[in-house]
């Protein structure tokens, strides 16, 4: 199990195949992986969007992270999760936030992936702060999931 | 006693400052620190607080040394 | 949007690489991907397995699985979908599907993914045949979703 | 009118071949298909049809040039 913040881009499937090598789940263990990737769009609520800034809470979000994986753990049979999330200066079309989820079968997998970025999207303490051409804005709420 | 007070995003952006430190003589909830800090202005709606890193209620009594954090609905992912 | 069957083995990881640069997605428009890869396990129904083969009725099953992804891109605000399966002989941890789903939002994305992956493992005229210490079987039925 | 006819997986397995062919004189439905190949064997429970690569029901009526297939339960993915 890994929760990682980033703060310079990085590339989900290179991530993805890093964690593959390294991690500890047991190779033919898993029959299912479920994965989230949230991207930056270029635009938001009708207005398009040149940059965006990712502000969190240093050792609160971190704390948060950790916990809803480890309540995923609690819910779920999961053989192994990895959540890597972007803080800092981020572009259009750069990853925010991975989720990977390995297990047995493909319920708890889905399950527990979107519980992850749910309860993340929820709880951890990061906010969004977009530069359109009506100059900067702080994102006020998340979409519903 | 002694706290160390945060502010996060927006709400900082809008009071202008990004932590304060609330030296009184006795027990505070989370609401008497907001008020002793900003006794003219009243806690933006929506506002969430956290003491030592946790979720908190207004209500939720802050010790000596606690660190206090006041800041809008969270929007990552 | 691309449906494809292999008769040998496939990187997921390095196939939604390829898709990525090659795909009409355009850039900055999708938020959410949602990823499913089914993978082999070297145990089913408490039996060790050391080999599977996976068969097929040419013809219906690639007809199913573009019907399957059509639906769900009238059911969801898909932007993007690749689906990948396997067929022929596979060996414990080798990837049997890939489900990949691109949308502006993650509810879209997760939906789309879990309905694809579903009505696969119900429609698509597939068949695993498991090789175990007590000789070859063929596996009666996928477990519920 | 001649129909082709296919088996897959166990079913294939079971009766030994892959495929027949029936030529028949008039409308028959899918069960009628099975039991015009197999007249001493009941179709086993919880085999599946498909007509032309579409799923069919056994009542369904099969026509000249139509391409018939028995199979177990699916269980790719």
């Amino acid at each position: 199990m890994k929760v990682e913040l980033r703060d310079s881009a990085f590339d989900p499937l290179a991530e993805l195949g890093f964690y593959r090598t390294d991690s500890s789940v047991p190779q033919g263990q898993y029959g299912a992986t479920a994965i989230f990737i949230g991207t930056m769009r270029d635009y938001n609520e009708d207005q398009s969007v040149s940059r965006m800034t990712l502000e969190h809470y240093p050792g609160m979000t971190e704390r948060h992270l950790r916990r809803i994986v480890e309540t995923a753990g609690q819910e779920w049979p999961l053989l192994d999760a990895l959540v890597i999330h972007r803080i800092g200066e981020l572009q259009p079309n750069d990853p925010i936030v991975l989720v990977a989820v390995w297990s047995a079968h493909r319920a708890a997998a889905f399950a527990a992936c979107r519980f992850i970025i749910e309860e993340l999207k929820a709880k951890a303490p990061f906010w969004k702060r977009e530069a359109t051409v009506a100059g900067p804005r702080w994102v006020a709420h998340n979409t519903p999931g | 006693m002694t706290i160390c007070i945060k502010y996060f995003a927006s709400l900082r952006d809008r009071i202008g400052r990004a932590e304060d430190r609330l030296d009184t003589p006795g027990e505070l909830t989370v609401a008497a620190v907001w008020a002793a800090l900003w006794p003219e202005t009243p806690l933006p709606p929506n506002t969430l607080a956290a003491v030592n890193m946790e979720y908190a209620s207004l209500e939720q009594i802050v010790c000596d040394g606690d660190e206090v954090a006041f800041f809008p609905p969270v929007t990552g992912g």
